[in-house]
């Protein structure tokens, strides 16, 4: 592994409180690894499962997905609904064979940015101990 | 230019003009220019137009051959390839494969005929190609039709050049909206053409078919409804030219798609007759 | 040239040692309880005891998917590179009813624009093809003039002369040129068990005159039969893709920013949306329509084109097909609609 | 099999419907589904072990559902899907006469002389919904509200992360993409498919190990709370991917997460369109 490899995290967040959460860790100044690019999606709802393959399919080497805790949601139940995607698409992407360790899903609400701030240190720690993820690139390259 | 018949010509795109809220038309020149010189196609001829990234489409060349250095190409955007080629300006670089296909056979029965054009909405672009190749060559030719419907005044394309054509006095051009399609909503400020279907206006502007050649292009339905006015008005079968626009994906009779019974579209059309149109399976 | 034996460890060996020299070995695997012909590696699982594969040969000449061209793209526009077809490829492990469909889309592919990606791999490929041993009520290359043991299409065809090995017979100097090369992997003699051939042109009967079929199709576009024929269509592309003589392709792109590959992939006619227009309109909308193009395209339009059926009668459509379509039984019904044998 | 046939005769000649769809023989050992239409063709009707097809998928096809009365010869896993489809509002459940046979269980289609899996964990040998019922009563060997419980699947899970993934690289890199598990799934009735749009592109349509990849993994995931078990994906595969192993995983996990079956219960919702307060959430921080 190159040394000065850093780990590429793609975190789908919600835009009523994981975004704004995160706009909190910003403006209070917590410190938190850059490693996170935020993709902001109206609603954890609109989370797609597919958005965590597409993401590994292009290189990332982990995904973040958070929204609002259940009772919280702006759509009163977009994060419900999204709790039965995810309980169903881990068993697949375990089943499969993906590393569960690179996809942490969390509620973090608007008024939790040191939440945030600090699940993404963690993320990012856990990350760099696993290393680049090459399963999905070596599906790619593995092409004719 | 390599044996990978797949390979395109690199164009660039030195004009755009927006025709209808949805319809693009590109003037396209060739960046190399030995491409330019070998470069020659007849009207009726298309290709296959390339947005890298996206895929290839396939398009009439809408300009005439009698226009050299340039070629033009009219584009409704519909899906991935179009939206991407919409997304381009001036200067940008767009692929393009052929000519392919045949050809208005304009030498041999086109020659000292009345011609009559009959086109509805963008099918006016394989259309355009012939009636600018035949005004570049006047006298060569008897009388001059156009007959131009489109569903409202904003889906006209090539609104200059109508007036043109309009203003001319050795062309009688009858154009028309659907009715209801000169509203205010449609930009339309008085309209001083027809109201009704092609295939009725067509029927009422007494153009007779005695020593005509008739060229045909719009949306299917449009097509089967004129064929039988056409053959009305006295116009032979052999003499009634169509294109037939069927998806098309490598234009080189490879990819087995395009085929109305043995009439490879990409091959042996896409002009045809109204006889041998006569002749396929009704599966176009 | 004396007579040449080959046995299955030898041929075993001989391929993977060829897919080590970088040549692209192509031969049957067994996998999951049925043989596929597939790329060869050091760790394929080669098996020569087989009734048929699964596909066909065609996947070493045609690919599900193959790069046409590539291109990257910058501030000062596109650049585009080809593709070379340089790779020599030997196959080993279809039948006569596989090497028979190189022929026929030869001339498809050689029509008028030559496609190199096609031809050229043609011209570095070596076909070694196994006489048939065995058939089964799906089996019909006899009707349209094949035979179990034919040689069209093949370099080198493989007689089993026991459980454990073949006789060789060469049939074009690529195939002289490929024994000679690897003549360290042949033998010149081999105990012979007397009971093979075990088949013959005879074991599989003619079943009806492609001709008479030909006839009833162009002139029965509309008849109600090809709804009969095709009422368990449930328009997948299982037939198309193991069919030896299927070439439909697609064209599309991947790329990224700022580079990105066009590549030619498989298509098939019976899948719904082959032929969907910009417009929403589909000329073919409903899957006996699919259906009866796939028909008419092999037994007419091809003969029309090329004077050449675009069928070798292998059956695999039949055995792929999970709603049990079978086209031997649909071209019987035709024939005999046709009122003819 | 006269029953069936004149019972089949009866419903065409007094037109209770108007097409019937069931099994014609083949051979000994093998069958075919049939579009039954005129009375006379009722004689050609069987009904036996090698009847492993699920005729369900036929009914969302455009043509048989401009009919406006349907009949269907259909085993206890056919049924489910039937069920499914209703609660899935593609036709109302007056739409279909389901002729229910009962059904000590299908062969194995890849060798003939076996029992199939799926017919282990059956728990409907006997039609749970039908308009009509044939065949003598079968023991059912497993209640209804037994957790259902695959043995190949118990022999899968002992791989680790790395096995399993190079299991599936090795599985998928044989896929052709010819779509036949998808045209022969009852389920799989949407009019354009995911992989059939191109603006955006979510899955690769090249059989290339990337595309195979996740088109296997959504096709899974779609019918996850929806699968019934039939196997009919598995079966039709022409390179034998072993698609059941995923469509299983899905079903067991259903079953444990939110307690509900696919194809048993008319009034019951899908469960991924529906959601409980207290679904069980220890994965999320």
């Amino acid at each position: 592994m190159q040394d000065n490899w850093e780990p590429k995290i793609i975190a789908f967040v919600c835009n009523w409180c994981t975004y704004a959460g995160a706009d909190l860790a910003g403006t209070s100044r917590f410190k938190y690894a850059p490693n996170v690019r935020v993709i902001k999606t109206p609603c954890s709802g609109r989370i797609d499962p597919m958005f965590i393959v597409h993401t590994l399919e292009k290189g990332a080497d982990g995904v973040m997905i958070s929204g609002c805790h259940p009772n919280d949601c702006h759509y009163n139940e977009g994060n419900f609904n999204a709790r039965r995607k995810y309980i169903v698409m881990r068993a697949l992407l375990t089943q499969l064979g993906v590393d569960m360790e690179r996809i942490t899903i969390s509620w973090c609400s608007a008024s939790e940015g040191i939440k945030f701030a600090n699940l993404v240190n963690e993320v990012t720690e856990k990350i760099r101990k696993l290393g680049p993820y090459k399963d999905f690139v070596q599906l790619n390259q593995s092409e004719r | 230019m390599s044996d990978n018949v797949y390979m395109p010509y690199l164009m660039k795109i030195t004009d755009i003009r927006d025709e209808t809220p949805d319809t693009r038309t590109y003037r396209l020149e060739f960046t190399n220019s030995e491409d330019a010189d070998k470069f020659s196609f007849k009207a009726g001829q298309f290709g296959l137009y390339s947005a890298f990234g996206g895929g290839e489409s396939t398009f009439c060349v809408a300009s005439s051959p009698t226009r050299k250095g340039y070629i033009e190409c009219t584009f409704r955007v519909m899906g991935r390839v179009t939206t991407q080629l919409r997304d381009m300006n001036v200067g940008d670089i767009v692929g393009f494969r052929g000519p392919y296909g045949n050809f208005f056979p304009i030498e041999e029965k086109f020659y000292g005929k009345n011609i009559t054009f009959i086109a509805g909405g963008i099918g006016l672009a394989p259309v355009r190609c012939v009636i600018w190749n035949i005004l570049d060559l006047r006298d060569k030719f008897k009388e001059v039709n156009i007959v131009y419907g489109a569903r409202t005044f904003q889906d006209l394309v090539y609104k200059d050049e109508i007036k043109e054509w309009e203003d001319r006095k050795d062309v009688n051009l009858v154009k028309t909206l659907d009715p209801g399609g000169d509203k205010a909503e449609y930009g339309c400020s008085g309209w001083n053409g027809k109201m009704g279907f092609v295939p009725t206006v067509l029927k009422e502007s007494g153009i007779k078919g005695d020593d005509g050649v008739a060229v045909v292009c719009g949306p299917p339905i449009m097509i089967k409804l004129t064929l039988p006015v056409l053959k009305e008005l006295g116009f032979a079968e052999e003499n009634t030219f169509t294109t037939l626009e069927n998806k098309m994906k490598c234009g080189i009779g490879k990819c087995g798609r395009c085929n109305v019974g043995s009439f490879y579209v990409c091959k042996h059309g896409p002009v045809l007759s109204a006889a041998e149109l006569a002749q396929l399976p009704d599966e176009y | 040239m004396a007579d040449l034996y080959l046995t299955h460890e030898k041929a075993v060996q001989m391929l993977k040692d060829i897919a080590q020299k970088g040549i692209e070995a192509f031969g049957p695997v067994q996998k999951d309880g049925s043989h596929l012909i597939e790329k060869i590696t050091e760790s394929s699982p080669i098996d020569f005891n087989y009734f048929i594969t699964n596909n066909s040969i065609k996947e070493a000449l045609f690919p599900r998917y193959e790069k046409i061209l590539s291109y990257k793209i910058n501030q000062e526009g596109v650049e585009v590179e080809d593709v070379a077809v340089d790779k020599s490829i030997v196959i080993m492990g279809g039948h006569p009813c596989d090497a028979a469909s190189i022929p026929l889309m030869e001339k498809l592919f050689g029509w008028d624009f030559k496609d190199k990606f096609f031809l050229q791999r043609r011209e570095n490929t070596t076909i070694i093809t196994l006489a048939c041993e065995e058939a089964d009520k799906d089996c019909f290359c006899t009707s349209l003039g094949y035979s179990p043991r034919g040689e069209i299409g093949s370099d080198i065809l493989l007689e089993r002369v026991s459980d454990q090995g073949w006789k060789l017979k060469l049939l074009t100097d690529k195939g002289k040129e490929f024994a000679k090369t690897y003549e360290s992997y042949f033998q010149s003699s081999l105990d012979i068990d007397k009971q093979y051939p075990k088949l013959s042109d005879q074991d599989v009967p003619v079943q009806f005159d492609p001709k008479v079929v030909k006839k009833w199709i162009d002139t029965h576009f509309e008849d109600p039969l090809w709804e009969e024929i095709a009422s368990n269509c449930w328009s997948c592309a299982a037939c198309t893709y193991v069919c030896p003589t299927c070439h439909c392709f697609d064209i599309t792109d991947d790329a990224t920013m700022w580079s990105g590959i066009r590549t030619k992939n498989w298509d098939a006619c019976t899948l719904p949306y082959f032929t969907l227009h910009a417009s929403q309109h589909n000329p073919r909308e409903q899957h006996f329509q699919r259906y009866r193009q796939r028909i008419n395209h092999k037994y007419s339009i091809y003969v029309n084109l090329f004077n050449a059926i675009s069928c070798t009668g292998c059956g695999r459509c039949s055995r792929a097909c999970g709603a049990k379509v079978n086209i031997l039984e649909a071209i019987k019904m035709i024939a005999s609609a046709a009122g003819g044998k | 099999m006269e029953q069936l046939q004149k019972k089949v005769q009866e419903l065409l000649n007094n037109k209770e419907v108007d097409i019937v769809i069931g099994y014609t023989a083949i051979s000994e050992t093998e069958t075919k589904p049939i579009f039954v239409k005129k009375p006379e063709d009722a004689s050609k009707l069987v009904f036996n072990a090698y009847c492993y097809n699920n005729l369900a998928t036929y009914l969302t096809r455009k043509d048989i559902k401009a009919f406006n009365k349907i009949g269907i010869v259909a085993k206890g896993c056919d049924i489910r899907a039937i069920i499914n489809l209703i609660t899935e509002n593609q036709f109302k459940r007056e739409k279909v006469l389901i002729i229910g046979m009962s059904c000590e269980g299908v062969t194995d289609p890849r060798n003939t002389d076996k029992k199939s899996i799926k017919c282990d964990v059956c728990k409907v040998h006997n039609p749970h919904i039908a308009d009509i019922v044939m065949g003598e009563k079968v023991a059912e060997t497993i209640a209804m509200k037994e957790k259902i419980h695959h043995a190949d699947l118990e022999e899968f899970n002992k791989k680790t992360r790395e096995e399993k993934w190079q299991f599936w690289k090795e599985q998928f890199s044989k896929c052709i993409r010819c779509y036949a598990c998808r045209q022969a799934c009852p389920m799989c009735y949407c009019n354009r498919c995911i992989v059939d749009l191109n603006t955006p592109q979510w899955i690769d349509t090249r059989s290339n190990p990337k595309g195979a990849f996740s088109w296997n993994l959504v096709r899974a995931y779609h019918l996850s709370g929806r699968c019934i078990d039939c196997g009919e994906c598995e079966r039709v595969c022409p390179v034998n991917i072993p698609l059941m192993l995923l469509n299983r995983t899905l079903q067991e996990e259903v079953q444990r997460s939110f307690d509900f079956e696919a194809g048993y219960d008319l009034e019951a919702s899908p469960p991924l369109t529906v959601f409980e307060k207290d679904d069980e959430e220890n994965f999320i921080r």
